[in-house]
């Protein structure tokens, strides 16, 4: 024991690159699980050392492909054991892996595939070798296509097609004959050699490759491995895009340093079923499937006897008083102790078991701002549900919540290593190891993002509270002023009216106006359910959309956002004095929100310019007709004459 | 709500198609048989044990029997009774006829010749189905009982057809005691169920639920129907043989052939109608039910008739029984035809499921 | 494209086939390729179901000779068609209603499986090892046609769509060389039909499965099937390519005479 | 051979009786495809009731039209409480139901009317006829002779109902065609109360030939035990297969009785009597294996 820690610290300080941490926990945690992957009715699983065996071979195949030293791999797919697997093979050569979101369609790929040189791409199946093939003539650098699952492969005969399992095969012997090779290989690499590029999504313009160093993802992933005490008999349930620097950080990253085991859902559709089966002790969504997930349950026990109906909201009732104060620690009465504790046997216990979050050590949500009362929800039935705040160029790592201080409109306190500082327009700018090295070719961009000082504009607007907790406003450049001079933020305005279950999203507009209008996106599933207990009849999203009930309820929910607003000198002057549901749901695919589902605001505005101008000219109604793209492809149009509303409007400081 | 499935997660098949997937189930299995072999033993009366569990056990296996061939395989059959006969004179000749013959080989032999029976009598199935079939069971069952009484040679000579069984030793050990019996019959019992859900979750017990489900599918998939009826037959008449041989043995002591009556028959095809046609577990609910509604039946009704302050006399009371049988039966059919075992599984979805109703 | 249609499998020489006093086939014959999808397409009533059924031995024709790989059989019985690898599903479908999917899928493979019902009585060892390995063998089935996500239902609480693709799972899992398929697409709706198409299709281009169906869907049958034989009143009266059959007047009169 | 003829005819005239409760098993088979096992249960309770009501002091026709009320609300009530409950399910399980019935029957009778046996009269006496004792130096059993006239005229009823009324027709639509009968407006469930209750009124006949025979009392329900291997033998759908088939069985049942136990003795030693307990059903069986769809069923052929 007492030349262990000395061996270890060496050891540690070594562990600088992500193949080091792969071929260091193949050695300590050989017999581990490092992965599993539903396949075949169950669940497939690799330990370290199989892991690493694995990866030495692809890195091989791919060498024997030709891929050196500073090349970039595209990687595409759901999450896949061997597409993760690719991108530590890729990192062993000392290459970059690339990913791509998989459900970009093929002209979407283009641009990446361009921009970052791409000679080599590895994808999941048939279903992208397809969009690949489709853009080829486009990107002549393009020369070998991997694909992971042969399915209906079968007849393409192309040269430049492998399936993995040959290069794997290929591999195999190379690393069998040259067997230091890929010890040599990783010894070459470097801490802040870039590991990984990943794209921003971008709400403006085209996307940016974002290069981020071994280092950069190492010292994120180590900060939250803190905090959280994430260790190697942890679980995660991979379903995220691999695309988004959140998945990279948990299931690659964190995966890597902490050593816990990556689970991969048999598909997308499966993802809660496998949920449950897993029972992760980590976990990660966005807010709105929180959301959903909350919206199931309530309409779930819409279903039950009254009996259990009734025992089901008394014990939410306790937890509601007192399961978010048991979690953070706070003082809570005897009495409400105990009947806590019987709420858990026979409500929270069961909840958190169907749910498949018995096992959730610390669960996270980002990307959007999350309710209170949602937030809430899941902390009384005492899942520690917390938020975080980053980018893609910070490896989503700036802020995070601390276990037991945790405030609901808050993101949390600076991660260790971070130094936040609020510039005087209000912008949020960070610093720390964690920072990209560059955006890839765009020397312009990154000097942009990056000021004198070393610290990076995040480009959002916010401000630290009494106890240091950072709290987000909105886009720093979305912040704008009505005509009357008061500062105008439409995202604060938008979630608070987004928090209602019946409302998806909304748009507001007032930058340079002299009020506050918005457009609605109702929810479907909730809405729907609504209307179903009423008795309404609708035929539609467009339909149901243009009922005056569902008008006569979004007006309610935007009255309370009002009344809400009101009672806030900063924003009083922002309350929404106009609105109209919109006759379809804004969709990534008509481009109206990212693949992140954010709204593009600018291009919404100019879609929809004559809504708007209806909105601001007063008039009863606007008669709008959209084209739409379907999931295949086809295009439709859908057509409505949209109502517009006038909302009551509080007066200053008036409750 | 007491099922935590969260985190159980399958990674090879072998855990996957075990007999209880979710640990919580396993763990319910292990308290139960702690139950059956220690606790038991040590906490029942002597009447508990002769008039209740013996014969619950019994029941159970003969029920597990007809299961086989009538929920499993879907082949009614109305002669389970004389197979028990078949194996209670079968085990009694092999015992009293060769010397120093162990009980437990036979038992296992009167299972065999009860099987052998079972294929001889299960030959008709070969020509004909449903309603034909049922009846020519009936022909098993009078002619059993009938060649059991008239033959001298099977009951050893002895007046009319009764024999009263030779004390059980195994090993040196004598088995008379009423717990003694009883962990026997137990033993035994839970044996020849873990073997019987190993057939039904294998290859034969997918044939027979395939001749059952449709025959010409199965037929057309390659699943011999001869053999696989046959089959039925004899396994499902093992299990009543030695289900006989033990209620001769361990439970009464001395049967006669017509103890083993029409009666007892409709008796066990109560036993699985109400506990759950083609499940093994829903021929231990049949069995526990159709054996203790008459129990309860004896200390409800006469409760009930001083409570209303009606004259019943004993013969009242066996017709009631008959009427709430019949009722019964008729009940389950209509309202769940799965029996018990299928309100079990419901239950269990619902815990499973809970807090949410479905 | 790569599919390689080969040589004769199955021939069927002057088969005829009476119920009592009742013709249902007459002096019928054809042929049917290697991995080709062949069709057989009538009006109702017209003995396609019968055909099927001669195939695999359901029904024995009182005439008629079955040539399956150069073996010649007076009729076919039921057991031997499986033994040699023929699958079907039905019309009207046949699953067992009490069993899951799973379990149907496992009995499909029935005679793939060696151990006994002694060794699966005890279970561990032969028959454990061998239900495992075949288990293995039907989640590619399973895979193959999407239905993971119903494995552990029983069949029969699953709607008529599914319920048919499970039945041509089952088929699947034993592996045939020939499948026949009895109105694959029948009561489905146009997405569903759809699938199950690209099912046939993908079954036929990627396992090289022969392929024998019968199928009502005329728009259907001519996209998808290699060669088709049009029956009528138990008769042939067309046998050909897809364009030939539908330029065909014999079988044009057939479908005018009996679909008003 | 005198003896011989002697036993023939006294078991064709029993086969007769056994034809009698066969006919009502045909009835609701024919009609609702059920197999009802409760059909000796009924022969019992109609019985009882008859004997019931008379001992309650009505005169023999009131109470027959009495038992006759009670089986037909027997009928109609296991329409409405039983089969039409169970319509979606399959043939054996009806017919397990029917078990049930049986037992709920022979509770209820004797809880109604008392369980002890009681003698039936009804008129007709039950010794040799003396003509045929003087020619032919044969006992025939005026009893018998008249069971069978009354059979006989049952029988020919039926026919004459199912032939010429708009009901006995409505019923054989229904026994040939389920949906056709639907289709042409049929209240099937109407159909299956009068079936039952003239299965009821079978048993009723019955009832009152085997009760002044041999006694009320719970041994009449073992009268379907006898009928079955009849069923088999004729058809379940045959009315001409149930008289043919109870013909055949009771004589070959007496037959066997009188010239089979003798043999076995002499093989086996000792005494061998009790044989038409299970002959009946051996020889239906073996029948059926030669024939499986029995004397008058028709062949079936599977359609997939």
């Amino acid at each position: 024991m007492a030349a262990a820690p000395e061996a270890s610290t060496t050891e540690a300080s070594s562990l600088d690159t992500f193949p080091r941490l792969l071929a260091h926990h193949a050695r300590t945690l050989a017999d581990a699980p490092a992965m599993r992957e539903k396949d075949m009715g169950i669940w497939q699983g690799w330990t370290w050392s199989q892991v690493a065996d694995e990866v030495a071979a692809l890195a091989c195949g791919l060498a024997e492909l030709g891929f050196k030293r500073g090349d970039r791999l595209a990687i595409i797919g759901d999450n896949r054991p061997r597409l993760y697997w690719s991108m530590c093979a890729a990192q062993i050569l000392g290459g970059v892996p690339v990913p791509l979101y998989q459900d970009a369609v093929a002209q979407e790929m283009v641009f990446v595939l361009l921009d970052a040189d791409i000679r080599i791409a590895i994808v999941e199946d048939q279903e992208q070798v397809d969009k690949l093939l489709e853009v080829r003539e486009q990107c002549p650098h393009l020369q070998h296509i991997l694909y992971d699952d042969p399915r209906g492969l079968r007849h393409y005969t192309q040269p430049f097609l492998h399936g993995m399992d040959e290069v794997l095969a290929m591999g195999r012997i190379h690393n069998t004959n040259q067997p230091d090779f890929i010890v040599q290989e990783i010894a070459r690499g470097k801490t802040d050699d870039v590991s990984i590029m990943l794209y921003t999504s971008g709400t403006t313009g085209k996307p940016k490759g974002v290069c981020q160093t071994h280092a950069a993802f190492i010292a994120a992933a180590r900060g939250g491995m803190e905090v959280d005490h994430l260790a190697a008999d942890g679980n995660i349930l991979s379903y995220l895009p691999m695309a988004w620097v959140g998945d990279h950080l948990f299931s690659y990253a964190q995966a890597l340093l902490a050593g816990f085991t990556v689970n991969c859902p048999e598909s997308a559709e499966t993802v809660m079923i496998d949920m449950r089966e897993i029972g992760p002790s980590y976990y990660f969504a966005p807010p709105r499937v929180f959301e959903n997930l909350l919206t199931q349950v309530m309409i779930r026990m819409e279903d039950a006897g009254r009996l259990k109906r009734g025992m089901f909201h008394y014990f939410m009732a306790v937890a509601k008083r007192c399961g978010a104060d048991l979690l953070d620690g706070r003082p809570v009465s005897g009495a409400d102790r105990l009947l806590y504790a019987l709420g858990n046997i026979f409500v929270y216990g069961p909840l958190r078991n169907v749910l498949g979050m018995s096992r959730i050590r610390v669960a996270y949500t980002a990307g959007a701002a999350i309710g209170p009362d949602l937030f809430r929800f899941y902390r009384s039935i005492g899942i520690n549900l917390k938020q975080f705040y980053g980018q893609t160029e910070t490896c989503a790592y700036v802020c995070l919540q601390p276990d037991r201080q945790i405030k609901y409109d808050s993101v949390g306190k600076p991660a260790p290593g971070v130094e936040i500082r609020i510039a005087d327009n209000g912008e949020i700018l960070v610093k720390g190891p964690m920072l990209l090295k560059e955006y890839y070719k765009r020397p312009d961009a990154t000097a942009e993002s990056i000021n004198a000082d070393g610290y990076f504009m995040t480009g959002d607007a916010g401000f630290l509270d009494d106890d240091g907790h950072l709290k987000i406003i909105d886009r720093a450049k979305d912040v704008g002023k009505l005509a009357g001079g008061a500062m105008f933020a439409p995202n604060y305005i938008e979630n608070k009216l987004k928090f209602f279950p019946h409302i998806k999203e909304a748009v507001c507009f007032g930058h340079d106006r002299d009020m506050v209008c918005a457009f609605i996106n109702i929810d479907m599933g909730a809405v729907g359910n609504w209307a179903e207990r009423r008795g309404i009849a609708y035929a539609g999203y467009t339909d149901l959309a243009g009922k005056s009930e569902v008008y006569e309820l979004i007006q309610q929910c935007v009255e309370e956002v009002n009344a809400e607003l009101g009672r806030d000198a900063m924003v009083a002057d922002t309350q929404v004095h106009r609105f109209l549901v919109l006759h379809k749901e804004l969709d990534p695919d008509d481009d109206e929100l990212t693949r992140t589902r954010k709204v593009r605001r600018g291009f919404v505005a100019e879609k929809y310019a004559v809504l708007i101008e209806a909105l601001y000219g007063g008039k009863p109604s606007q008669f709008i007709e959209t084209e739409v793209k379907f999931e295949d492809g086809r295009k439709g149009k859908v057509a409505a004459d949209l109502v517009i509303r006038d909302v009551r409007t509080f007066a200053k400081g008036a409750a | 709500m007491f099922y935590r499935e969260t985190g159980q997660f399958k990674t090879s098949y072998a855990a996957d198609q075990q007999i209880f997937p979710i640990r919580q189930d396993r763990i319910g299995v292990v308290l139960l048989l702690i139950a059956a072999f220690v606790v038991m033993p040590l906490a029942a009366s002597n009447y508990w044990f002769n008039a209740i569990l013996i014969p619950f056990l019994i029941f159970s296996l003969a029920a597990i029997g007809l299961n086989i061939l009538t929920g499993y395989a879907g082949q009614l059959s109305l002669g389970s009774a004389a197979f028990m006969a078949v194996g209670a004179y079968a085990a009694y000749n092999f015992q009293v006829r060769v010397e120093g013959m162990p009980i437990l080989v036979s038992f296992m032999l009167a299972g065999l010749t009860s099987a052998g029976v079972g294929i001889l009598f299960g030959l008709p199935s070969l020509r004909i189905k449903g309603f034909y079939l049922a009846v020519a069971t009936l022909a098993a069952q009078f002619f059993i009982v009938w060649c059991l009484t008239k033959f001298p040679y099977l009951s050893n000579n002895s007046s009319s057809g009764v024999i009263s069984v030779p004390g059980i030793e195994i090993l040196g050990i004598k088995f008379d005691a009423p717990q003694e019996r009883y962990l026997l019959v137990l033993a035994i019992v839970a044996l020849l169920a873990l073997v019987a859900k190993n057939m039904v979750r294998s290859t034969t017990g997918r044939a027979w639920m395939a001749v059952r489900d449709m025959d010409v599918a199965a037929e057309v998939i390659g699943i011999r129907l001869m053999r696989t009826k046959l089959l039925a037959f004899a396994i499902s008449s093992f299990y009543c043989g030695v289900a006989g041989a033990l209620y001769a043995f361990c439970y009464l002591g001395s049967v006669e052939p017509d103890g083993f009556s029409l009666d007892l028959s409709f008796k066990i095809l109560f036993m699985i109608i109400v506990g759950g046609v083609g499940s093994i577990l829903g021929s231990f609910l049949g069995a526990a039910f159709i054996l203790l509604l008459p129990i309860f039946l004896d200390i409800f009704l006469p409760w009930l008739s001083a409570l209303l302050q009606l004259p019943f006399d004993g013969a009242t009371v066996s017709h009631i029984q008959l009427m709430v049988f019949g009722a019964l039966i008729m009940f389950f059919l209509i309202v769940e035809p799965h029996g018990l075992a299928r309100l079990w599984q419901i239950g269990k979805e619902k815990l499973r499921l809970w807090p949410f109703p479905h | 494209m790569a599919r390689q249609i080969g040589d004769v499998i199955l021939d069927l020489k002057n088969i005829s086939l009476r119920f009592g006093g009742v013709k249902a086939l007459t002096d019928i014959s054809f042929d049917v390729r290697e991995h080709e999808i062949r069709a057989i397409i009538g009006p109702n009533g017209a003995g396609k179901s019968s055909m099927l059924n001669v195939i695999n031995g359901v029904y024995r024709p009182q005439e008629g000779e079955i040539i399956f790989r150069g073996e010649h059989r007076r009729n076919m019985d039921t057991h031997a068609a499986a033994e040699a690898g023929f699958a079907r599903t039905f019309q009207n479908i046949a699953l067992f209603k009490g069993m899951t999917v799973l379990d149907n899928l496992m009995a499909g493979r029935n005679l793939k499986m060696k151990s006994n019902f002694l060794q699966h009585a005890l279970w561990w060892g032969p028959a454990k090892r061998e239900e495992l390995a075949h288990r293995r063998k039907v989640e590619e089935v399973i895979d193959f046609l999407d239905i993971e996500h119903i494995r552990k239902t029983p069949v029969g609480r699953l709607p008529y769509g599914l319920q048919k693709r499970v039945e041509l799972a089952r088929a699947l899992a034993a592996e045939p060389q020939i499948l026949l398929l009895d109105e694959p697409m029948a009561g489905m709706n146009v997405e569903e039909k759809q699938d199950m198409c690209r099912f046939i299709l993908d079954v036929n281009d990627q396992l090289g499965t022969t392929i024998v169906l019968i199928e009502h869907d005329m728009g259907v049958v001519m996209d998808i099937s290699d060669r088709v034989v049009v029956l009528d009143y138990g008769k042939k009266i067309g046998d050909g390519v897809p364009d030939d059959v539908k330029n065909n007047p014999e079988v044009i009169a057939a479908y005018l005479g009996t679909q008003h | 051979m005198q003896f011989f003829f002697e036993v023939l005819i006294g078991g064709l005239l029993s086969g007769i009786m056994y034809s009698l409760v066969a006919l009502g098993f045909v009835l609701i088979f024919k009609a609702s495809g059920v197999l009802n096992f409760a059909q000796g249960a009924m022969v019992y309770f109609a019985a009882l009731s008859v004997v019931g009501c008379m001992e309650k002091g009505a005169p023999l026709w009131l109470a027959l039209i009495l038992a006759f009320a009670i089986m037909t609300l027997l009928g109609i009530a296991t329409e409405k409480f039983v089969l039409r409950k169970m319509v979606n399910q399959t043939p054996i399980a009806l017919f397990m139901a029917t078990i049930g019935l049986s037992f709920f029957i022979e509770g209820l009778a004797p809880m109604l009317w008392g369980n002890e046996v009681r003698p039936l009269d009804i008129g007709i006496v039950d010794e040799p006829i003396p003509y045929i004792l003087d020619s032919y130096n044969m006992v025939v059993s005026s009893f018998d002779l008249f069971a069978a006239g009354v059979a006989v005229a049952l029988v020919a009823g039926l026919a004459l109902f199912f032939q010429y009324t708009r009901v006995g027709r409505a019923l054989r639509a229904v026994a040939d065609d389920h949906q056709a009968a639907l289709s042409i407006g049929i209240p099937l469930q109407h159909i299956w109360a009068l079936v039952w209750a003239v299965a009821g009124f079978v048993a009723l006949v019955a009832g009152m030939l085997w009760g002044s025979r041999n006694g009320v009392q719970y041994a009449l329900t073992f009268t379907a035990l006898k009928a079955l291997p009849v069923l088999i033998l004729g058809g379940f759908t045959s009315v001409p297969g149930a008289i043919v088939g109870g013909l055949i069985i009771g004589a070959s049942e007496k037959l066997a009785e009188i010239y089979i136990p003798p043999v076995l003795a002499e093989v086996f030693g000792g005494n061998f009597g009790g044989i038409e307990n299970w002959f009946p059903y051996v020889l239906a069986l073996l029948f059926l294996l030669v024939r499986p769809e029995g004397l008058f069923g028709e062949r079936h052929i599977d359609r997939v």
